[in-house]
């Protein structure tokens, strides 16, 4: 399976900078402004001053860009009683985020292995079913789950917030996983088998090894999805184990205060600079994981 | 795969075979323990047959608890007259008559199909046109799909500000271009009681189009390279070849992307919140914050659970045949 | 090294659908066995339910003497070489070949021995630190049954091992496995629907069709005395030729009656050769007569044909429609009882397309069918 | 031992007010775990907080007000700390109305911090100077003249947010004026069917329905501070706001009575809308976390905290004896209204902000104000809505 | 209908890969070529360059003298078949066959009466409707020839249409393309790694390696006399056998010399069919030469085989390391010269492992070859 990344067949006489090709750059770099717009938004209202913006226009250049609001949504903003910045919020949210992600792909993993190279009689079936899990909508959950928490006691704590990520992460993460495992050819794992490889050590020196692509497909859409997640940060993270997204929460929303928007959007492109990064540097991974296999139907 | 020919290989072999025959090297290569292994076989038969539903089991049983047993328990709730905490007295079908009786309801629910609707097919269609584009041996093309694909990563609590204020006429567009001097140039749908819910589609499909891109995108690098030679010399120019042939082909892609669209539509929750919160007035209200609101602040949660219900019962409606159809198309071979 | 019996074997997938109706095979220790017979006939799920990854549904399974049907896999002392050849694609050649031996907790030295001796065999100590990726077909295959060799397992299984190959290397590496088999005198089991390997590799041959085995028997047998049709039509390539006709008194004989072109001739049945007794029944009714390619040729090359004492072959003169010259021969189309037949003749007999030409039917080698059963009658 | 709070006061002056109750908690000898929770006036705080009493591990105390102490009394989470509140004589202290919105099953169960008057009307004073309005308008007919005016001006007449609590701020202001106390008590808080439909409700809604016509079209959604910078930076004559509203013009720099004006919305003038925020007390396991419970009740009734908190936060003591020095013009008229209003009857509770009824039904009245803020709807279609909306449950 | 001419075609890809080197192929009206050769040889470029998929890096390519490098494929009158078929596969086989008519505006009776008739001729009316997913191996192959012939190009372009077919569906189509070619009479461009195909389909072969025409000729003229070892070994299966020795004086003439099981034999050079002249320069020098597996064989063929008159071939005995019986032959190996040797013997000559028997050297078709330089020497 080497990952092999077939260019469509443009053949080559269609290139050259033809009237289409010149289109296609203006349309692509077109989107491109659409998708830019609200990042040069949040990025030039956060080197401005709350004077120039409230006189000026939100899409003008910054006319003195200073980093004030960057350095006070890191450190110094308040978010509650505290006024300690972001800092510490975001190393909760990581707390919770990587244990999730790695967790909750491994299990899906591991479910996507037995799904597709294990089927018993109504694997099927189960496999449909755990695909409801990606719709339920997660309000609907809150107070039940907040009982069960309760019951293990876990309630408030970032075990407990890895815990339902997990949970409701898994229906995903086995999606992806079963999808690509189904492309790994059944006669691989009947050669283990006859080598004399059981089901764990099938997976752990045949199946896992193969599954980088598919892993950072998966890591990339869970730790989008934990990271940026606010509502269960909100109602199981309790006081101690808040994510980023609810301390970016509490900045950003005053009910009676005065609201500094440099420092709110600092704080967003800070709150979003994992996700950001993660993009950023393994997108390319993504694209080729989902080639790999994450897509077929 | 290429069969790469290696006669030079395969000849040197033979000698070595023949050779090995000659000096009479013992046949046997190896003696691994055989009888070892021989005594647990009864166990490792059914160790290959449980583990996997063992393995599987904690999942299996994590959801009927966990998604299964609390959409029974939501069930059971809106048949209550649940309030601000559950109440597990059995109530009937009040709950629901309540609910119908809510205007704001109706325009939830008539909101979630503009919105839904709209979303998905302008996803599929920016998503599959920038596939499309960016396929065409784009010079750039990494950092492109970095732009793409990044608000993606972002939360709408992020982000919601920055569209909120693009999209309100005092404040962005509409201001710019008057004051660049176009003073006719209007978009006001943010604070236009009938409009409001499209401004959700723009910044709805601003995040979520990028992620349908790279899956278009991962379909289209699977298209077999001669079906698209063999459109090209039967006549067909390269727009008939997508439109013909290539894009119907992605009908896999086109399932996923619809079963990830749908799971975004019927859970946007923060994209409303932050762009218009259901506003002005509730004309933009969507069932999920309609539930969350009245479940959880205005303490009537027996009517939430209700309103739950039905969101359910309408993912189930849109999705089963999806689904079917999907399984059945597949197996006659699309 | 293990004989192998199948007894009565069933094979009724979840679905439903009954995939092998009662398959009944028995080899010795050392034979090579042959499973052919055309795709989706249940072949690979013969092999797989050996190899314990199917479940018999009904039957027994016999290793050496022992009933295997609830023995998994890895404790039944076999290996397999798959089609697609199923290298671990992370790991090196060296640890695919070592792979089985670690799981069976060879020592380490022992299995770099094995490794060694069996890269040294199949001439790749070359290619042991390469990926499979890196390998081409050819170098693919020989890894894939390197790792079968050095597991030294009593029972070899092997399922289309060679039809990811193209044509040349096909023809080497079936060499290669026969000879290996010669040297290690193990017990096979090969899944082909390849007739030229059935043909050149096997001991044994089963063909079969839909889950049933057709005709068990050595190789020659089933080429000169094939059961049915299907099996005669199956193996041999290019394929049996089967001429519908009648057959007709002649000369105190029988013969079958010919028509090509625009003329018809009758064909003398040799009843030296074939058992006339048991076609009088067939007098004047319709009859299928089968005979090969190579027993249907020019001249040169009948005079040349290894025929019995005393038996000639009928020539008879034949419009030819297409030519295939594959170099040592050349085949021939012509259009007789209406099929197309199969000739072939020497590359030097001037079988030109649309030109008439003298064909010699060898009848001695022929065999009847009867239209109706399809079995051989005689 | 710790005191846990959830609270939705997160950001700039309100947060800092709130670190002054966890000092004196502090220097009462217990730690403070801050749980707070903002957006959308404390919806997500809620939600929160139901989990957690469902998880069993309640906070200490909970911002909550209004009738809401009522329904969380009813599932019997609540602590009882009548023996801090008769120990800091809190009867005395408080208004009658406030107290009984502490008590429930005249058992104290929860704490109040502030009290907030919400039927404020903020001015522009030089916006009003030049359209030549001089006074601030002492009722509606008065203020549709004065708007006129301020129109003809060219500024904006009303800076407006067009959210649902923005909308009902202004309406109950309106019904308020148009009805005087009795109508807005009938209807407003007894949900008399007769005084919703009546001619006075819709002549409220005519007048919202008037009102309306003075906001710009923009201001659907927009945050009553963008609106309140409006009023600072001219661009608009008037705003209908609560007492936070000076928060805003504070950090603006701006001077009450010069800069800015503020008075009872038109015909008010003789009435207290109230928003009082509280802490409510839930019940804790163990003795240690009680003593905590009641340190913070303590605290929070403390009247230097009490002084230095509203002074941030804009709103007034909740309690008598808090010395009103340092307290500005507009918070002192608050003072004095609450004053007179607690004993001529004419204060009552925010609809808009929960204090007067439960929250079904003020969510379901909310929904009717904002529809008809934003749509065409008719004040008598209005009517006919708020009447359905009163039997929400 | 059109002539092909390929003049000094080269290739460059983009990243700087010089993939063919000076092409220069002709071939005339109704002509049926065929490119042969190794995996990544560059057939697949030339025949997309043919095609107009690929750009033409230099030189010309001309179909029916028109020069067509910039010329779109859509407008060049060709129709290609694929090695994957390269069926739509959303589209029913009817609307595969239509496709192409439907673009160039065809009339939809004519494409009706189009398709029925291919459809007809090809024997898949019943599969009209079908998706491809819905075919066998053969069945596509066959529409995906529909497809091409329902064009009626000038000019049609085959990348490997058969090998992904097995060996016997491969001999079907294999002459059923042939047959096509013969009624259509249109100018076939044919590519295929298989030497069989290569010899009997085509009217002129080349035969590639690295981008450059090792020889070019007809198929009978490159199996006799190929131009070097690769050619040589290339073409023809089983292979020739390359025997590497010395030439010596033997009788006033020049003799091979025969290293076989432990003994050393001479095989004397029969000088009226090849030329001696050119050999004597090569005495007592390394040589290398070239017999095919059917001129080493048993006496019983020896003896029938049409060798020219007065030519007798020199019988050795050989030890017979393993037999393959195909049927109508068995190939037998033997170790020879350090090789091992491919022979084509009588299926009842009795070859048998580990026996010794006499095989007869017919070299009056071998071919010399220069072990420097790899080209033939006479
Ligand atoms: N798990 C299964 N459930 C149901 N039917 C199956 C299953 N696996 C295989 N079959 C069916 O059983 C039949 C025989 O399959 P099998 O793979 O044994 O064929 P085969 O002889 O190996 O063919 P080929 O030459 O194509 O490999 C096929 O019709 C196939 O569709
Ligand atoms: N777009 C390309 N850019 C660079 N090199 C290429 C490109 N396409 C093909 N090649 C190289 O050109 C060589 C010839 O490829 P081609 O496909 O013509 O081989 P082929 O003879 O058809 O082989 P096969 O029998 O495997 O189909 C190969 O080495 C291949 O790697
Ligand atoms: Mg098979
Ligand atoms: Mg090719």
């Amino acid at each position: 399976m080497a990952a092999k990344l077939p260019t469509l067949a443009t053949p080559s006489f269609v290139q050259g900078l033809t009237l289409g090709r010149v289109l296609i750059y203006v349309l692509l770099i077109l989107c491109a402004f659409y998708y830019l717009a609200p990042l040069y938004v949040m990025l030039t209202t956060s080197v401005k001053s709350l004077e120039e913006i409230r006189s000026g226009n939100l899409l003008s250049i910054p006319l003195n860009p200073s980093t004030y609001a960057w350095s006070k949504a890191w450190g110094t903003a308040c978010t509650g009683v505290t006024c300690e910045g972001l800092a510490p919020y975001f190393w909760n949210s990581l707390k919770m985020a990587v244990p999730a992600v790695i967790i909750s792909s491994l299990i899906g993993s591991i479910n996507g292995y037995v799904l597709a190279h294990w089927k018993f009689r109504g694997s099927h079936i189960v496999f449909t079913a755990l695909m409801v899990g990606c719709f339920i909508p997660f309000q609907v959950v809150i107070l039940p789950m907040a009982r069960v928490l309760g019951m293990l006691n876990l309630a408030n704590t970032t075990s407990g917030l890895i815990l339902v990520h997990i949970i409701y992460g898994m229906a995903f993460t086995t999606l992806f996983f079963r999808n690509y495992y189904v492309s790994v050819p059944e006669e691989l794992v009947n050669a283990a088998r006859i080598d004399g490889a059981g089901f764990f050590t099938i997976y752990r020196r045949i199946i896992f090894p193969l599954s980088l692509p598919i892993f950072m497909v998966c890591f990339i859409w869970q730790f989008t999805q934990i990271w940026n997640d606010f509502l269960f940060g909100v109602v199981f993270g309790g006081s101690d184990a808040q994510p980023v997204t609810v301390a970016l929460n509490n900045l950003v929303n005053t009910s009676t205060g005065v609201t500094e928007y440099n420092v709110n959007m600092a704080s967003a492109i800070i709150a979003a600079l994992p996700t950001l990064g993660l993009y950023l540097v393994a997108g390319k991974y993504f694209v080729r994981g989902l080639t790999a296999g994450a897509v077929k139907g | 795969m290429s069969a790469i020919r290696n006669t030079n290989d395969a000849s040197k072999a033979n000698k070595v075979l023949h050779a090995t025959r000659a000096t009479g090297v013992a046949p046997s290569l190896a003696t691994p323990g055989k009888n070892k292994t021989a005594q647990f076989s009864a166990l490792a038969a059914l160790a290959d047959i449980w583990l996997p539903r063992l393995v599987l089991s904690p999942t299996i049983i994590a959801s009927l608890i966990f998604v299964y047993g609390f959409i029974g328990l939501t069930a059971y709730l809106s048949l209550t007259e649940s309030r601000m905490m559950p109440n597990y007295e059995f109530a009937g079908f009040s709950q629901y008559a309540a609910l119908f009786e809510i205007d704001r309801w109706w325009v939830a629910a008539a909101n979630l199909g503009i919105f839904g609707g709209l979303f998905i097919l302008f996803c599929l269609i920016t998503g599959l046109l920038m596939a499309v584009l960016l396929d065409q041996k784009i010079r750039a093309e990494g950092a492109l799909r970095a732009i793409y694909l990044y608000p993606m990563a972002l939360s709408f609590i992020v982000t919601g500000a920055a569209w909120k204020w693009i999209l309100n006429p005092g404040l962005g567009l509409e201001k710019l271009m008057h004051d660049w001097g176009y003073k006719n140039f209007s978009f006001d749908w943010l604070v236009d009681s009938d409009m409001a819910i499209y401004t959700v589609v723009i910044a709805g499909v601003w995040q979520s189009s990028g992620f349908v891109m790279a899956l278009f995108l991962a379909g289209l690098r699977g298209v077999d390279d001669s079906i698209i030679k063999a459109a090209m010399v039967d006549g067909a120019s390269l727009p008939t070849i997508y439109r013909r042939i290539v894009i119907p082909s992605l009908r896999p892609v086109f399932f996923s992307v619809l079963l990830i669209l749908a799971h975004i539509a019927i859970k946007s929750f923060d994209l409303v919140m932050a762009l218009t919160a259901g506003g002005p007035g509730t004309s933009s209200d969507v069932p999920a914050i309609f539930m969350y609101q009245f479940s959880f602040t205005r303490g009537q949660l027996g009517l939430g659970a209700a309103s739950a219900m039905m969101m359910l019962a309408t993912v189930l409606a849109v999705l089963v045949p999806l689904m079917y159809m999907e399984t059945k198309g597949a197996a006659h071979g699309r | 090294m293990a004989s192998l019996s199948i007894r009565n074997v069933r094979k009724v997938y979840p679905n439903g659908a009954e995939i092998l109706k009662g398959i009944d095979l028995e080899i010795e220790d050392g034979q090579f066995l042959i499973l052919v017979g055309g795709s989706g006939c249940g072949k690979s799920t013969l092999l797989n339910m050996i190899a314990g990854l199917e479940t018999v549904s009904e039957g027994q399974i016999l290793i050496g003497n022992q009933c295997v049907n609830n023995v998994p896999p890895k404790s039944r002392d076999i290996a397999m070489v798959f089609q697609s050849y199923a290298l671990y694609p992370t790991m090196t050649v060296r640890e695919n070949i070592s792979f089985g031996l670690g799981i069976r907790k060879v020592p380490k030295e022992e299995q770099e021995q094995i490794v060694s001796r069996v890269a040294e065999t199949l001439q790749m100590t070359h290619l042991l630190d390469r990926k499979p990726a890196q390998l081409s077909g050819g170098q693919r295959q020989r890894v894939a049954m390197g790792r079968a060799i050095a597991r030294d397992p009593a029972l070899f299984l092997f399922d289309e091992p060679l039809s990811n190959l193209d044509a040349k290397l096909r023809v080497e590496m079936r060499a290669e496995i026969k000879l290996m088999h010669q040297r290690l005198g193990t017990t096979i089991v090969y899944v082909t629907h390849d007739q030229i390997e059935a043909m050149t590799l096997g001991d044994k041959i089963a063909v079969m069709k839909d889950g049933v085995v057709q005709q068990f028997g050595s190789p020659q047998e089933i080429y000169d005395t094939p059961n049915n049709l299907f099996v005669a039509g199956f193996i041999g390539s290019p394929s049996m030729n089967f001429l519908r006709g009648k057959l007709v008194q002649h000369n105190n004989g029988l013969a079958f009656t010919l028509l090509h072109a625009d003329r018809s001739t009758l064909l003398p049945i040799p009843a030296e050769f074939i058992d006339v007794a048991k076609l009088t029944a067939w007098q004047d009714r319709d009859i299928i007569l089968g005979i090969r390619p190579e027993h249907v040729t020019d001249a040169v090359s009948a005079r040349c044909a290894e025929t019995p004492e005393g038996y000639h072959p009928s020539a008879v003169d034949c419009m030819i429609e297409l030519t295939e010259p594959t170099g040592p021969d050349t085949i021939a189309f012509t259009w007789i009882n209406g099929i197309r037949a199969t000739c072939r003749t020497h590359p030097r007999s001037e079988a030109a397309p649309g030109q008439r030409m003298a064909l010699a039917f060898d009848l001695s080698k022929a065999v009847l069918f009867d239209p109706e059963t399809e079995l051989r009658i005689s | 031992a710790e005191v846990e709070v959830l609270h939705y006061w997160t950001s700039g002056g309100e947060a800092k007010s709130a670190g002054q109750l966890k000092e004196i908690v502090k220097e009462a000898g217990y730690g403070w775990k801050d749980f707070a929770v903002a957006g959308g006036g404390g919806e997500n705080a809620m939600t929160a907080l139901k989990a957690r009493v469902i998880a069993g591990s309640a906070p200490t105390a909970a911002q909550i007000k209004g009738p809401s102490i009522q329904e969380w009394g009813k599932e019997g989470v609540l602590a009882n700390i009548d023996e801090a509140a008769i120990a800091g004589k809190w009867d005395e202290a408080l208004p009658k109305v406030v107290s009984n919105i502490m008590k429930y099953q005249g058992h104290y169960v929860a704490a109040p911090v502030n009290v907030h008057r919400v039927n404020w009307m903020w001015a522009n004073a030089e916006v009003l100077k030049k359209a030549g309005v001089n006074t601030m308008p002492a009722n509606w007919d008065a203020f549709f003249d004065a708007a006129e005016k301020i129109k003809k001006s060219g500024a904006l007449v009303i800076a407006h947010g067009g959210q649902p609590w923005q909308d009902a701020t202004v309406f109950e202001s309106v019904a308020l004026g148009i009805g005087g106390v009795d109508f807005y008590k009938k209807a407003l808080v007894q949900l008399d069917p007769a005084s919703l439909t009546g001619p006075t409700m819709i002549k409220t809604f005519e007048t919202l329905a008037k009102i309306k016509t003075y906001i710009d079209k923009d201001a659907a959604g927009r945050d009553w501070n963008l609106a309140t910078a409006m009023v600072i930076n001219g661009k608009a004559g008037f705003q209908f706001m609560g007492d936070w509203a000076k928060g805003e013009f504070a950090a603006a720099g701006k001077v009450p009575g010069k800069d800015y004006l503020c008075a009872a919305a038109p015909g008010t003038d003789k009435a207290f809308t109230f928003n009082i925020d509280s802490f409510v007390m839930f019940a804790q396991k163990d003795a240690d976390a009680k003593k905590g419970q009641l340190a913070l009740a303590n605290a929070i009734m403390n009247p230097k905290f009490q002084a230095i908190f509203n002074l941030n936060k804009g709103s007034i003591p909740v309690r008598t004896g808090v010395p009103k020095t340092r307290f500005d013009d507009c918070a002192l008229k608050s003072m004095d209204d609450l004053d007179s209003t607690s004993k001529n009857g004419g204060l009552v509770p925010s609809f808009a902000h929960g204090m007067a009824i439960d929250s079904a039904k003020a969510g379901a009245f909310q929904d009717v104000i904002a529809k008809f803020m934003n749509s065409s709807m008719t004040p008598q279609a209005a009517v006919q809505a708020l009447a359905k909306a009163a039997k929400a449950k």
